[in-house]
């Protein structure tokens, strides 16, 4: 076990709120799997737009409202760079990854799949990648099937092939388990998804910030993600899907901005992507989210995922050393998420007594129920890092444990 | 640091040993409660014989919060009145969330009041409510089998 | 003609784009409708948020996180006070009008209306208030009409009456018309409507910054705005409805944070307002929204009305006197927009060159085509003012609109 | 300020009287182009014969830049041939959009390159592309009533 490069530690810096204290103790931020930290670059670039230059997009003649839309059309290149799709065009805006999953839902799912039809998604997504289809084949006579994962958190191939057939319309996946930390095979599961004609979407809202995306590579139909997970502010997040698809899919949304001309009896929508985003877009978090992505690819994320490997690698191992503690999904193929039981102690009480020590993590069903179902426990603790996080957090963090095991003692 | 009056003895050693943890097949009120947030799940069943509480148990998993105030609850109102225990839910209630709750109100729940401390951590009071909403919902109507949900 | 209070002159030293020039040129900002710009307060509210106490709501144990919560919660009830709901469980956060909007058409009018149902709505309303319920008729065999309004931009009330009748179950109007200025008599379209038993639903994005708004006093169903048009934020909007009508309304997005209890083939939705809240939403926008609500508070909506009433009657004053300008949409009842041609002199023109003098106003069709249609214009050029507007700009303006006017000649 | 630049003289009288400012009944091509955001809005009217466009006209309406760019380019590509007009267009855009257009493209555009101006305003660059995004659209095929959109 090699310990962690200075590097970590000084990329906390970056970050104002980990200089902040939490009930007298410095915070220990490992709840990352539910919102990241933000960069001062991040926190900067939404700042000065709204000090210097805030107007809105797509409707100015003038000079100020011409800059945004420029902006604004700008980063939709740079996401498409960053997840390597083929055009811009298959970038469009949305609130976060709820949205882009239910636009799919609506718009694809909701208008093209025929009764008998069947979604298939893994037994362990997180409820917004899961209520949606479940939601829509309840309502349009679809089949909604879960397909199992093993004992250790990895998904069944083998009951996914045999799942398969002519009558799967659509697959959904996450690309990492918000849950666990199992990193799905996605590339294999979209292309046996193919295989029998079906699309797949990949909920990549646990992916983007840790590791290279390519979307092309994996040839997903469909792929999203929030920027409040990858850095980036509140209240945005993208949808990527395949241009044909787009074209094909009616809009979601209907209102300004979307349109071509409206008629009293007839409407025209515009093209794509702006079909799909009705409305004054969050066009100064789209800045906020081109800052985020900018400081991702500043750092690399190849070193990202070094870094977080290590740091999983080192909270394993000592996590592991705790006596009557459970990790729950121990996936070979891992992000760094750890959800975690002790023995007869309630993951809630875990967590309150960590926060005292400053430490935050996460206790509960993480929105995924059915994982939580599935491992009979009815809530887990989950410490989730960041590149941002250091080995003496986890130090802390395994202090802490016992601390709470002492007093449940 | 407040954690040790939150996890206060009692409360630890409740949580370890619950009293009257089973389930009451002469009951004559029944509900369910549960915390979806964070796992919390009881059943609580109540023997109502005349005005009293005769008899009571509950069942479930949860915190050690919301279990310790299971146990403690069953325990100390057991045999009392219904009149007595509504007052009890009140002043439990208002222990919980208020600053200066009532002499009046530390009187009446005597020993229960040690969960004052959950005053301190909001998002933990639904645990220690849990269990009292779930006999409010037991008691209100005739019928058994009741859910009730506190997120 | 009293000349307008100092006060509005030093009101917008709190703006700090407003401090900047373009083209050279101090900024003239009159184009308040499409959005306003942001006070210090505003901005100053988000980011210290993000680089002090930035966690997500409604899921940590950890402190940070119940702040966070606490703080999302508690605009919850500032908001409802803003516009007297009666509960703070009325109030939706959504992204904007459109997707509040959006929500109705969807929830409500796809939910509960039957072939042969009539909406209707005035012939000069926003795209965001026109194309989903043209299109949810469409789509449902509902009968979408529209209200006429006469020469002047008031709807005509006596045609709206005799298109009323027990068929009539949704009207959608807005509060203030984005193009044309008219404030609409809501408080007598919702009486008159709920004597047929329909539902009212007041797009209020052009009105909350402008005007004291009582939803239980106009007594309508629904109300929807945007953040970014009453000084906060981009990403954050509110749909307010009646509790017993959010009560009976499906879910529209489905995801986490807006269920109770998710199984493999059941879902249970949490209680109002939280059903309708699917995902992380965007909770810094919602710290910034309350910002601006405080400051909008501070200055006192009476204020701010009184300014705007004197600023709309010198400009009015001012610019009927250009030769060859007319003003489309002179109501009685108005706010302060003012929408105008020139003879033989294209909307667009006037918006560019008005811009090289650095005044910003708004030329196009203002996502209100049919408005656009009702007037025989193709476009309008846009002045549009709020309270940190004065009598310079109004007189900049002016000039800018003799320089262009010379250039034509 | 380099409106001058934009709103030059030429572009000014050609937007007060415009050229071929009309239908062509026997006209073998034809095509709508508009900008629905700022209301432009034209049809162009195409005679080809052989290989050269033999007559033009437009009619509709817009903006001083899109009305003055309908008028000047009809004059000047009435009677060249088709290939001259499509390297006339490359140019065109060419001209309005990069910082530095090609001698050769100069020359090919002759007056026409005064629309350079344009560059400086992006949100007008469609204004002065509509009629030659609606011709391109008129030649493409033989059928008539094309509609062209740059928005
Ligand atoms: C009257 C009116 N309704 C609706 C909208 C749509 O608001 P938003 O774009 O913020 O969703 C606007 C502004 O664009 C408007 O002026
Ligand atoms: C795997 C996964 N999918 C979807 C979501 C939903 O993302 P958001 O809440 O930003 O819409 C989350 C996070 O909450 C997640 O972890």
């Amino acid at each position: 076990m090699t310990s962690l490069p200075l590097y970590s530690t000084e990329l906390k810096k970056d970050f104002p709120v980990l200089q902040q204290t939490m009930n007298g103790k410095p915070l220990i931020y490992l709840d990352n799997a539910a919102t990241t930290q933000k960069p001062q670059a991040v926190i900067d670039a939404m700042t000065s737009f709204y000090q210097d230059s805030y107007a809105t997009v797509h409707r100015g003649v003038y000079r100020l409202g011409h800059e945004s839309t420029a902006i604004y059309d700008a980063v939709r290149k740079q996401v498409s760079r960053f997840i390597n799709a083929d055009s811009e065009k298959e970038i469009v805006y949305v609130k976060g990854t709820t949205e882009a999953i239910n636009l799919v839902a609506n718009s694809f799912a909701g208008e093209f799949l025929q009764a008998g039809d069947e979604i298939l998604v893994s037994e362990i997504e997180h409820h917004a990648n899961f209520v949606p289809w479940q939601q829509v084949a309840k309502r349009n006579g679809l089949v909604f099937r879960t397909i199992p994962v093993n004992d250790v958190g990895e998904l069944d191939m083998t009951a996914y092939e045999s799942m398969l057939s002519p009558k799967t319309k659509l697959v959904a996946i996450g690309h990492v388990s918000n849950a666990l930390g199992t990193i799905h095979p996605v590339k294999e599961v979209v292309k046996k998804a193919h295989s029998v004609g079906a699309k797949v979407l990949i909920d990549g809202a646990q992916s983007v910030a840790h590791m290279k995306v390519d979307v092309q590579d994996l040839d997903c139909d469909f792929y999203a993600f929030s920027g409040h997970k990858l850095l980036g502010p509140t209240g945005i997040g993208v949808l990527y899907a395949k241009k044909e698809l787009l074209e094909a899919m009616p809009p979601y949304m209907l209102g300004g901005d979307m349109i071509e001309t409206v008629g009293l009896t007839e409407t025209t929508f515009a093209p794509i992507p702006e079909k799909f985003e009705a409305g004054t877009p969050a066009f100064v978090e789209v800045i906020g989210l081109s800052a985020a992505i900018s400081y991702i690819e500043k750092i690399g994320l190849e070193a990202i995922e070094a870094i977080e490997a290590n740091l999983l690698a080192i909270a394993t191992e000592k996590l592991s050393k705790i006596d009557g503690l459970k990790i729950i999904g121990t996936a070979k193929n891992k992000a760094a998420v750890i959800s975690f039981v002790l023995d007869n102690i309630h993951p809630h009480d875990i967590g309150t007594i960590l926060d005292e020590y400053g430490i935050a993590i996460r206790a509960g069903h993480h929105c995924a129920q059915p994982a939580m179902t599935r491992y009979c426990v009815p809530a887990t603790a989950r410490a989730s890092f960041s590149f941002y996080n250091t080995e003496s957090d986890i130090d802390k963090l395994v202090s802490g444990i016992h601390a709470v095991v002492e007093m449940f003692a | 640091m407040n954690l040790k009056r939150l996890y206060q003895e009692t409360i630890l050693s409740h949580n370890k040993s619950p009293k009257n943890f089973r389930v009451l097949d002469d009951c004559t009120h029944e509900a369910h409660g549960k915390n979806p947030l964070c796992g919390d799940d009881f059943f609580v069943y109540v023997k109502v014989e005349g005005n009293k509480i005769a008899d009571i148990g509950f069942q479930g998993q949860g915190c050690a919060i919301s279990k310790a105030s299971a146990s403690l609850m069953t325990h100390y109102i057991k045999g009392k009145s219904l009149d007595v225990v509504e007052k009890m839910k009140n002043c439990f209630i208002e222990s919980i969330t208020q600053e200066d709750c009532s002499d009046e109100c530390k009187e009446t729940l005597g020993p229960l009041f040690l969960f004052e401390g959950v005053r301190d951590y909001p998002v933990r009071v639904k645990c220690a409510a849990l269990i009292w909403r779930a006999l409010e919902s037991a008691l209100s109507t005739e019928s058994i089998n009741k859910e009730v949900s506190t997120e």
